[in-house]
């Protein structure tokens, strides 16, 4: 049953947020939270022109699995996270994470955290091009891998 | 004698040059920490200092006193940055 | 400029949740956070059968408009809120709110903060039909008409 | 004599029996509060006391001690419950 509460996806494709909101709801479920995560047309002042999303990902998929295992054990939650990879254009989505629940609090709080987490473990980079350049982009002081190592 | 498979992602695969190859060192208990010390030595461009580099045995974090074990694959991670743009 | 931040709508016809995404989407932004109120098939132990809304239509848009308006001056977001009457089969969604922000944790304080808002202030009330019954189903507590009269 | 258009919504249109109609109060400054009694009396089905009762005149909240016009429309709102059914 606990397998079925989850589904993570990593995929090169233009992400559906509609399937990952089906698959989050439920007929006991009164509120569904989706977060978009999209390529923007700046950082700071640089103009962005794209993303470029890599992955580790068979580690990644492992990763995003916990971090869904985790949110459905911390809420009452049904969870779909999907993650693209490869070229993303201004405005599309390199990330969506749906979350239903039958409380709303919870679906808030758990895709709040989804999202968090994403960014301390799961092996997923971005270079991003700019006008004049591109840049692998990390976030050293969020990147927490080993907070998690015993799950 | 212990031979691994070492993966390079994003920043390390682009100083490395490379994505992916085999490497061995000599040794009984090779732990984590020597096999990066000896990647930066063979890998000059890659710039980060070798006890900084975060790293994963078969797929899951591990710290630079792990043992390591012939046929590992071990995954140098830059810090990650999925998700989206903004904090 | 303010008012294209923002669009409300009261309908009859099933919310489309897209639509309401691309209305809150920007190049300037890198997240945008749905919520989905949907009808749930129980209300504590009760088996609810269907939820049936309705509004004071004029006054309810009014006050759609001033929650709009009010999450766009208190943070920098987009805003969609779509409210649906009638008749509101289990699954199917009552409200959908989207917000977009370049910063995401902006556009999830604003989808919050519109929920709690809604129920405050907004004359829109749902009838519960549930197995055994129906009840007009109202938050005495929650309901705070003159808080912000001064708008 | 202040005449005024009255909405019921929700509870109050089925405890009324009436969704609209025109209502007629003697006096020069009625205020909100003596059309809410008048209205409980009318329609003793509406189990709220009249003094309980918030309403909204041209859609908009006022207290009790709000003076009515000529031509106002005053609407009985019950406690709100849009949006979705969790708290």
């Amino acid at each position: 049953m606990l397998t079925e509460r989850y589904r993570v996806r990593i995929t090169e494709e233009k992400l559906n947020p509609s399937d990952a909101t089906d698959f989050a709801s439920s007929e006991r479920h009164g509120a569904t939270v989706v977060f978009h995560g999209v390529t923007r047309n700046h950082t700071d002042s640089r103009k962005v022109i794209l993303l470029e999303y890599e992955a580790y990902i068979p580690m990644a998929v492992k990763k995003l699995e916990e971090i869904a295992s985790e949110m459905c054990s911390k809420w009452d939650v049904r969870v779909a996270i999907d993650h693209r990879l490869g070229r993303v254009d201004i405005g599309e989505e390199s990330l969506v994470v749906a979350v239903g629940s039958p409380h709303r609090q919870a679906a808030f709080e758990a895709a709040d955290y989804s999202v968090d987490r994403i960014k301390q473990t799961v092996p997923i980079w971005k270079k991003e091009h700019f006008e004049g350049g591109e840049i692998w982009i990390g976030d050293v002081d969020g990147f927490r891998p080993l907070e998690q190592k015993s799950n | 004698m212990t031979e691994v498979t070492v993966l390079y992602f994003a920043t390390y695969r682009e100083q490395a040059g490379v994505s992916t190859e085999r490497m061995s060192v000599t040794g009984d208990r090779v732990n984590l920490g020597e096999l990066m010390r000896k990647i930066c030595l063979e890998h000059p461009n890659i710039t980060s200092e070798s006890n900084k580099i975060v790293a994963a045995v078969n797929e899951e974090y591990q710290d630079h006193d792990h043992i390591l074990n012939n046929g590992d694959t071990v995954a140098l991670i830059p810090p990650v940055s999925g998700g989206c743009q903004t904090y």
